[in-house]
């Protein structure tokens, strides 16, 4: 679904992506996994067209979309969850929803299945984004991400904040969307119980480089969990 | 009622004429030959021509009116052309054009000429010219024009004119030697809004040394009654005027300030040519007004209407263009934007003085615009303003569904409150961005086309509405349509109330003293943004 | 030099660009036609134009700059009096000399300043009293209405005075100020409505500054009140600031001046055609419609006068020049041989009542018989009495 | 300098106005900083508080006693209350009914922020905060304890001691070579790290934390816990998380908090069999 | 151990700084006086008093910029209220030049000619002191130091921020303009004052009398330096900055906003008080149209395009425009808001940080990477990223922790 080939990111003179190749299929979960400052957020915004890739290529079920400004890349059937919510702070929970299907014609209705996975939020509908709690705010995002179905989900922590029952309903969710064969996911986690119950296949970074990869089924085996710490 | 000696004669005459001749004849020499008198006998000659009627008394109007009239020997006539005949009678004389000296018609001759034009169109019979030339007269009333009321309230029949009539013979008759008239008269009064006429009951009341300027108890009882009832009149539709003014103004800030709300409030763009675009509406206007002058004279009166999709177009074209080559690299530099828009503002300003000239232009309120719906005396709501109140309401309207009924609406506020992920959510900023502005920028040049029709148009009109503009938008709670509103209503009418009783200078000052208080207690304006993000 | 350099001192931006700049086009095209007739002693004049901006303090600086950087010999400049009040003291520290076009308020008298435009005694007093006569509407009660500055309040103290020496009541006279720019005059309006209706005869007495006047008229017609009924004479309305203005509303009503462009005469004929002609060649826009104005005249008038007395002291120093322009004459588009009067440094004007008109422009209801002589110091303010002289 | 004397007098003046307008003056506590009333040893005492926001209670008659040198950590659902509670022990929000008090007489309920903060009571926000623009160093030089009036941070000067105990740390939270880099451009969980220095910068006497551990990996969910560990008993620590290995890992007592009130307390392992709180937190 | 405050005023500017100040010195003092006051007129070195005057307003005008950059640039609070303070400050001293004509008016009376003129009788209370040279020196910095005080007070008390403070600045100096105007307010209405002649007794046409005001505002801009410098670069700096950014997390650290917002607002004011005072003598008026909100606009004008949040930046931006609008205006009468405008359109455009911007990025090119591409920002919000990546650029405008102690 997604193909990384060789790419290279830069904050001003410091590199912070170094030549990163991976993919991410259709129908897994792909974890990404590294410790703090390493570059997955980063990354995930490259991929987002947040901040332009300095080389290498991003294709996209098939196309190119290296250059592709954000908003096509949503188009193209990419939803993102990313790093500290990022809600619209002053438009209602329900508007922060629709703006999820920005992407689709006017009159799109909302799935039901955000609301099934976060009751919460259809309590919340006329509150502002801005005023939910922390965890609220959280499942504001992945619902907003999952409202137009996209083909490939990008969440960078989204299990940050969030209540354990929550959790655990977001892993189930996750699963079974994958489990559909229509979506790819790619998760950044830092929660290392979560990433590995839900990973396909993981990947770990390391100053800007992947420096292991396997099957989510052998992460205890090959010492992910060691490589995290110092 | 001390009359100089001419005038008294000449009242009389009148009188007589008007008594013993019916209204048919031909004029007489004599009746004319106060024109070649001093100043006062010929506006008394004038006024004398329209109570006595008729044709030729019409056709001498007519050719004072049209400069035409002069005397040459002492005696009045009229210039045709190359020829000059006899203002009596039409008769050709033996005159050269250049021998006469024409009557200069100046306001005072004016107002003759309007007072007798009003007495021959009392026999109209049109009900409303009737009624227009009952009330010019009772303005005018004078002892001289009690038998005309009386006789033409002897054959009116329509109940408004007789009573405009009524109240015009009675404000005469309160001069009356019979203390009955005068009693009737100070009744007959009470129904009346006037000012003037109240002016003319407070003075019964009055003393001259120990002696009542009224001898009578009774009258002076009636007239202070009338004085009362005018007096609450009066007070009723002056608030009433004061809350129209105060509603009109409103409307004004309003139109001035919604494109800002739009750009600067909802877009976070500190616009300081903003003033710039209204201006850039009004000189739409002029230029539509030009070519409908030009090209369709007969509907120059519609030109308002066909220019408020020009006024839109040519202003939200300015307004892309400016997001599009400056704005659009400076979102989320808010600051920078004020610096840029502060230059475009300077280049605006200039750009209309190379092109237009500094001049203002000149653009003429249509027809239907014109005058006013007069609540009483002395307190008239000027059509333009009123429809420049509807306007706003419909400028309004268009935004609110602009805003409500589309998604733009809310791809907009997201775009200002976090751009990096409306782009996220597949939202295209730019281009979002770029419709946004337009029709923020639109907006403002309808605006500008409701304040070319109250102020001036010129280069630098849009100076004048900035500060204004910001103020009303702020005040409102930045972001908040409703809050705009709401901020340029009563912005408005405190000013407008405060003027009345404080003056336009201090009342300014008093509502700028207003606004920085009033924020004091509400920090986000009047529709302040509560929660937890409005401050971490 | 070959040249002599002269000054013109108008602001083309800011607020007051709408006034200033024909004065700034009047002055460079009387220089192109003395230069067209040979110059001034055989030299050329070479204008040196400057922007003040409107900006008071940039008037003085400016000034300083033509006197002492460019060296022009003389100035023509300045609308508002506060900006010849800025430019004042650095016309006497550098001996410059300024000619000043426009009416105003008096109560000064520079020995560097030449004074073009009216004095009060020139234009408001006479309209006062044309307004108190039978031709003039017989008024009994008078609105003082003007722009919240110096020349309106000192014009109007002036007409209070008058007034009272006429027998005018102070309760018949209502005075109102405005602010710069006031856009809104609805109360301002319904209060002159009900201080009309109250009583006698009413007129208004207008200072109210160029761009406040198009909602002043306009809300004045849209009110009805007629010319007929309360007649204005506006002292600082004339053809320029009408054009901005649809005056079908306002027929009738009055404007005070010493020049109007309708003046029936040869010089005058002149005046404005050539104005025209080079408003096109020039490249002005709206150059079909350009008009002529009182202080354009008496810009016009100041630069020739200038040239005269530099001809006569055969010097363009400044000393010389000033005692040369007492006593000037010249024939003047306002159809008299205006004269630089030998002590006080203003002209003996004619002055002019006209009616506006459909088209904008003034017919003449009224005018003096010969020009008259300027009192900048009023009489009718106490301690100004034999102050008439440098 | 005399201009800047003047002002500071009549600020500190004008300070006192303005508590005597915010109130009857003369039933409040006369604060004298540093002067903590721990005789009880409770260091904050919440009674009855209760908050609602457009008719919705966020606090709903909450009340909540911490001991001087407890570590109490808080649960509960998305949505409890728990931040709106340090919200009004810090003074952000202000309650609509109820007490607050830190010691035995310091009411926080009429203390401005800065005054709470003067007081003693340090807080870690949910959402990282901290200055962008500074450095890292420069965040914990402005948290450190100092006299923080006008006048004082005038003349203020850095000395070595000063120095030393920012580069510990510094150290500490492992932002030792981040130390010049302005605090905007670190990540994520740097930032979370950089807060928690402030906070030991600041040195107060009751530490409140709003999820410390979020995004953190494993290994530094560990060490916070550990630091906080080491911080109790000199200091009082109120922690909230969802992240039960943390709340294991720190071992105090255990509030669990659900629509805006108490609904468990006790040990994590009491706690967690609790029927309801498995129902509306932990899950099954 | 304590350094001593002179010392770390001293270390507050770098050495470079120091240098540019003394060569600043040299010139100010010595050669423009010199120049101006010594040469002759005929000199080919003689600088003429259209010169010194418009350098000496510009000198006043940077001073001015100084401290709305103190406000905006390192507190972050736009003011478009300070030509308020401005004026004040030259109302202040024009009180005491329209005393000093004393009986030279054109009604040769003790009171201003404009209060003859509407008949006052006696000088209004206000005019109180005004004829002392001391104490006009002291209202000059305290009038717009108190006025600026209660406005602050009143408006930092109620935490009442950005747009809506600048707004309401903007509404103060609005309302006080018109209260000028009035002749009946008792301060010359639209006139203001002018026809000045002596201070303390010395023609204020001399050139010596114009050399030392010209002397005295460069000594006053460079004060307003040297302090400004110290005060971004103390801690009190700092904690501004701070208050800037993130307010509410200051006040949870224990400083209370309040007090460090006002101090630096109020000396901001007598800051721009005592340039207006120096600004009036050298152009000879002050009336209300300095208060006008365009005015004030215009000085936030200035420090944008030096470069907001630096100094020099203010300095510079001052300069510039001022020396180009007087340039253009003389050069290009008609078509000067032309070459303005764009000129601001271009420096937010392709100087994103001003001039000073400019020049850091010159100084920089050589020794960035060469393939390095640009800085990419991601939130460019209301508080950008970008801002931080502005001030981190250089380290010599950063709040210098080092140097200060060492
Ligand atoms: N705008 C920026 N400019 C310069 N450097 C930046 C910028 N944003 C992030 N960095 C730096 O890039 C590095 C990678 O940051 P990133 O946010 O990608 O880390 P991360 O792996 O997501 O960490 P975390 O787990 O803490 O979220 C960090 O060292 C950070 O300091
Ligand atoms: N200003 C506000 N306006 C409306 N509702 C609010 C406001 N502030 C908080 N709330 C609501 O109050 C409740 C409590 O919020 P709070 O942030 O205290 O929860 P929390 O316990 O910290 O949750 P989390 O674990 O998700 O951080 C939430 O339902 C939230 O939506
Ligand atoms: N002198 C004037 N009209 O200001
Ligand atoms: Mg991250
Ligand atoms: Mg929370």
């Amino acid at each position: 679904m997604l193909t990384v080939d060789n790419l290279n990111q830069y904050y001003g003179g410091s590199h912070i992506l170094r030549g990163l190749s991976f993919d991410v299929p259709l129908g897994k979960v792909t974890t990404l996994l590294g410790r703090n400052g390493v570059g997955k957020t980063t990354l995930l915004k490259t991929l987002m067209g947040l901040v332009p890739a300095a080389s290498g290529k991003v294709t996209f079920g098939g196309a190119d979309i290296t250059r592709a400004p954000s908003h096509a890349r949503v188009h193209a059937g990419i939803g993102f969850v990313p790093q500290g919510r990022e809600i619209f702070p002053r438009l209602t929970v329900e508007e922060n929803l629709l703006m999820g299907l920005a992407s689709r014609p006017r009159g799109t209705p909302l799935p039901a299945r955000i609301f099934d996975m976060f009751p919460v939020l259809r309590q919340m509908l006329g509150r502002r984004g801005g005023d939910l709690s922390g965890g609220q705010q959280q499942q504001l995002a992945i619902g907003r991400a999952l409202a137009f179905g996209p083909r490939l989900l990008i969440l960078d922590e989204p299990t940050e904040g969030i209540q354990p029952s929550i959790i655990k309903d977001i892993e189930r969710a996750i699963r079974s969307l994958a489990e559909t064969g229509e979506m790819a996911i790619l998760l950044v986690e830092q929660y290392y119980d979560f990433a590995r119950s839900l990973a396909d296949q993981y990947l770990v970074m390391e100053r800007g480089e992947i420096v292991m990869r396997g099957e989510g089924a052998n992460m205890d085996a090959d010492g992910v969990r060691e490589a995290l710490s110092v | 009622m001390r009359l100089p000696l001419p005038r008294l004669l000449c009242a009389c005459a009148l009188v007589l004429a008007f008594l013993v001749a019916p209204a048919r004849a031909a004029l007489d020499e004599a009746s004319l030959a106060g024109l070649a008198g001093d100043f006062q006998s010929r506006l008394d000659t004038i006024e004398a021509l329209g109570v006595a009627g008729g044709e030729d008394a019409r056709r001498v109007l007519d050719a004072l009116e049209a400069g035409a009239l002069g005397v040459a020997g002492g005696r009045a006539v009229i210039v045709q052309g190359e020829s000059v005949v006899a203002a009596a009678n039409g008769e050709a004389l033996a005159l050269a054009a250049s021998a006469v000296e024409t009557l200069t018609v100046n306001n005072r001759v004016r107002r003759a000429l309007g007072t007798a034009r009003a007495a021959l169109a009392l026999a109209s019979a049109d009900r409303g010219e009737r009624l227009a030339a009952a009330r010019t007269l009772a303005d005018n009333a004078g002892q001289s024009l009690l038998p005309l009321f009386e006789r033409a309230l002897a054959n009116e029949a329509d109940d408004e004119i007789r009573g405009v009539l009524a109240r015009a013979a009675a404000r005469v008759n309160l001069s009356s030697a019979d203390p009955a008239q005068r009693l009737k008269a100070a009744r007959a009064l009470g129904e009346s809004s006037d000012p003037a006429v109240k002016a003319l009951l407070a003075a019964l009341l009055e003393k001259q040394g120990d002696v009542w300027v009224e001898p009578n108890g009774e009258v002076r009882a009636a007239a202070d009654m009338a004085i009362h009832a005018i007096d609450r009149r009066i007070a009723t539709a002056e608030t009433v005027g004061t809350l129209f003014s105060g509603l009109s103004l409103g409307s004004i800030l309003l139109l001035a300030a919604l494109g800002l709300a739009i750009t600067y409030g909802v877009m976070g763009v500190i616009n300081m040519a903003h003033g710039e675009l209204l201006m850039v509406g009004a000189y739409a206007t002029f230029l539509v007004q030009g070519l409908f002058r030009s090209y369709l004279p007969a509907y120059v009166d519609w030109y308002v209407a066909a220019a408020i999709p020009a006024a839109f177009l040519a202003a939200a074209l300015v307004g892309v263009a400016m997001e599009r080559l400056v704005l659009r690299h400076l979102y989320g530099r808010p600051l920078e934007s004020l610096l840029a828009t502060w230059g475009l503002s300077l280049v605006l300003i200039q750009g209309a003085r190379v092109v237009f000239g500094p001049q203002n232009v000149e653009l003429a309120n249509p027809a239907w615009m014109s005058g006013g719906i007069e609540l009483a005396a002395g307190v008239v709501l000027p059509w333009n303003r009123i429809v420049i109140v509807g306007f706003a309401v419909f400028v309004l309207l268009l935004i609110w569904l602009m805003m409500q009924k589309t998604r733009l609406g809310m791809f907009v506020r997201a775009v200002t409150q976090n751009r990096a992920m409306a782009g996220c959510v597949g939202v295209p900023t730019a281009r979002v961005d770029t419709l946004a502005f337009a029709i923020g920028s639109g907006v403002a040049g309808l605006g500008g086309l409701a304040l070319s029709q109250i102020a001036n148009v010129g280069p630098a009109m849009g100076s004048g509405y900035i500060v204004d503009a910001f103020m009303v938008v702020v005040l409102g709670g930045v972001g908040q349509l409703a809050g705009a509103v709401w901020a340029a209503l009563g912005l408005g009418i405190v000013a407008k109330f405060l003027e009345g009783w404080a003056g336009a200078v201090i009342a300014k000052i008093l509502v700028l003293v207003f606004i920085i208080v009033f924020i004091q207690k509400r920090p986000q304006g009047i529709f302040a943004l509560k929660g937890r993000f409005a401050d971490s | 030099a070959d040249t002599i350099k002269v000054g013109v001192l108008h602001s083309l931006s800011g607020t007051m660009a709408i006034s200033e700049t024909a004065l700034k086009n009047v002055a460079l095209m009387t220089i192109e036609e003395i230069n067209a007739a040979g110059g001034v002693m055989g030299k050329k004049l070479e204008p040196v134009v400057v922007d003040p901006a409107s900006n008071w303090p940039l008037f003085a600086e400016k000034a300083r700059q033509l006197i002492s950087q460019d060296k022009v010999a003389a100035v023509f400049g300045c609308w508002t009096s506060v900006s010849r009040k800025s430019v004042n003291p650095v016309f006497k520290e550098l001996n410059g000399l300024l000619f000043y076009p426009v009416q105003y308020e008096g109560e000064e008298l520079e020995k560097n300043v030449f004074y073009t435009g009216a004095a009060p005694n020139q234009q408001a007093i006479p309209a006062v009293e044309y307004l108190m006569s039978a031709e003039g509407g017989g008024a009994k009660r008078f609105v003082l209405l003007g722009t919240d500055y110096v020349y309106p309040r000192t014009t109007n103290k002036i007409l209070r005075a008058f007034l009272k020496s006429k027998g005018v009541a102070e309760a018949d006279i209502m005075e109102d100020y405005t602010p710069f720019g006031h856009s809104d005059y609805q109360t301002i309006i319904a209060k002159i409505k009900k201080f009309a209706a109250e009583g006698k005869k009413t007129a208004v007495i207008s200072t109210i500054n160029g761009d406040s006047n198009v909602p002043f008229y306009k809300e004045l017609g849209n009110a009805g009140l007629k010319a007929t009924d309360v007649p204005v004479v506006a002292f600082s309305v004339g053809e320029e600031e009408l054009r901005g203005v649809d005056t079908k509303p306002l027929v009738g009503h009055l404007a005070a001046w010493n020049y109007f462009m309708t003046l029936k005469n040869p010089e005058n004929d002149a005046f404005a055609k050539k104005y025209k002609e080079w408003a096109k060649k020039n490249g002005v826009p709206n150059a079909d419609t350009v008009v002529t104005n009182d202080p354009m005249e008496a810009t016009y008038v100041g630069i020739y006068m200038w040239k005269q007395a530099v001809e006569k002291a055969k010097s363009t120093e400044t000393d010389k020049v000033i005692a040369a322009l007492g006593g000037q004459t010249f024939k003047a588009p306002s159809g008299f041989t205006l004269t630089m009067d030998k002590t006080n440094h203003h002209l003996h004007k004619p002055v002019y009542i006209g009616e506006v008109r459909g088209d904008g422009q003034f017919d003449v209801v009224w005018k003096t018989k010969e020009p008259i002589r300027a009192q900048p110091w009023s009489p009718f303010i106490a301690g100004n009495e034999g102050k008439q002289k440098l | 300098m005399s201009v800047v004397t003047d002002f500071e007098r009549s600020a500190m003046e004008s300070e006192d106005q303005r508590e005597n307008w915010s109130g009857n003056a003369s039933t409040s506590h006369v604060v004298e900083p540093g002067a903590l009333d721990l005789s009880h040893n409770v260091i904050l005492y919440l009674e009855d508080i209760t908050v609602s926001f457009d008719g919705f209670r966020a606090l709903n008659q909450l009340s909540l006693a911490i001991d001087a040198g407890e570590l109490r950590c808080i649960i509960g659902p998305n949505g409890a209350g728990k931040t709106t509670m340090m919200d009004v022990i810090t003074g952000k929000t202000r309650p609509d009914s109820g007490k607050a008090f830190f010691g035995q007489t310091i009411d926080l309920t009429r203390l401005t922020e800065p005054q709470i903060a003067h007081a003693g009571i340090g807080r870690k926000f949910q959402k990282p905060t901290i200055f962008e623009q500074h450095t890292a160093f420069e965040n914990l030089e402005l948290a450190m304890k100092a006299d923080k009036r006008v006048r004082r941070t005038l003349f203020a000067q850095l000395f070595d001691d000063d120095r030393d105990r920012i580069a510990a740390v510094l150290t500490q939270i492992r932002l030792d070579r981040e130390a010049d880099r302005p605090a905007g451009l670190l990540s994520h969980g740097q930032k979370q790290w950089l807060e928690i220095g402030m906070l030991l910068m600041q040195e107060p006497k009751l530490l409140l934390l709003d999820e410390p551990v979020a995004g953190m990996t494993d290994d530094e969910t560990e060490r916070t816990a550990e630091l906080f560990v080491s911080l109790a008993g000199k200091h009082s620590l109120v922690v909230v998380e969802h992240d039960m290995a943390f709340v294991e890992a720190l071992g105090g007592k255990v509030t669990v908090l659900c629509e805006g009130s108490v609904l468990a307390e006790g040990d994590l392992a009491e706690v967690q069999e609790d029927p309801r709180v498995i129902e509306v937190y932990l899950g099954r | 151990m304590r350094t001593p405050l002179t010392l770390r005023i001293l270390h507050s500017t770098p050495r470079a700084g120091w240098i540019a100040l003394a060569v600043f010195a040299a010139i100010t003092w010595i050669a423009v006086p010199v120049a101006h006051a010594v040469l002759a007129e005929a000199h080919p070195l003689h600088l003429s008093a259209y010169s010194v005057s418009l350098l000496g307003k510009i000198l006043c005008y940077m001073v001015v910029a100084v401290a709305m950059d103190l406000i905006w640039g390192y507190a972050g609070i736009l003011s478009l209220g300070h030509g308020l303070f401005f004026a004040l400050g030259g109302y202040a001293f024009g009180m005491y030049l329209m005393r000093q004509i004393g009986r030279d008016g054109s009604y040769q009376s003790d009171l201003p000619d404009f209060m003859v003129f509407l008949d006052w009788k006696e000088l209004p209370w206000y005019w109180a002191g005004s004829d002392s040279f001391l104490g006009t020196l002291l209202l000059v910095g305290a009038v717009p130091g108190l006025v600026a005080f209660a406005f602050g007070w009143f408006a930092f008390r109620s935490r009442i921020k950005g747009v809506y403070f600048s707004i309401i600045t903007q509404a103060l100096t609005y309302a006080a303009m018109l209260l000028f105007f009035r002749n009946e307010t008792g301060f010359g209405g639209n006139n203001g004052f002018t026809d000045f002649k002596r201070i303390l007794g010395y023609s204020i046409t001399s050139p010596e009398m114009r050399a030392t005001l010209f002397a005295l505002s460069a000594a006053l801009l460079m004060a307003c330096l040297v302090l400004g410098r110290y005060l971004v670069t103390s801690r009190f700096g700092r904690v501004l900055a701070a208050i800037r950014d993130a307010e509410s997390r200051v006040m949870f650290i224990g400083y209370n906003p309040l007090h460090y917002k006002l101090f630096m607002w109020t000396l901001s004011a007598v800051l721009c008080g005592l340039a207006g005072a120096l600004y009036v003598p050298q152009v000879g008026i002050i009336n209300p149209s300095e208060m006008s909100p365009a005015n004030s606009i215009e000085i936030a004008v200035w420090v944008a395009v030096g470069g907001r949040g630096t100094l020099v930046g203010a300095v510079l931006g001052a300069g510039i425009v001022n020396l180009a609008k007087s340039w253009f205006t003389m050069s290009f009468p008609e078509y000067w808001p032309f070459f303005l405008g764009f000129l601001f359109i271009a420096v937010t455009l392709y100087l994103p940080d001003g001039v000073v911007g400019l020049w850091r990025r010159l100084r920089a090119r050589p020794a960035a990477a060469p393939d390095a591409p640009p800085v990419p920002t991601v939130h460019r919000d209301a508080r950008p990223v970008s801002a931080a990546r502005s001030s981190a650029k250089d380290p010599a405008e950063l709040p210098a922790v080092k140097g200060a102690e060492a």
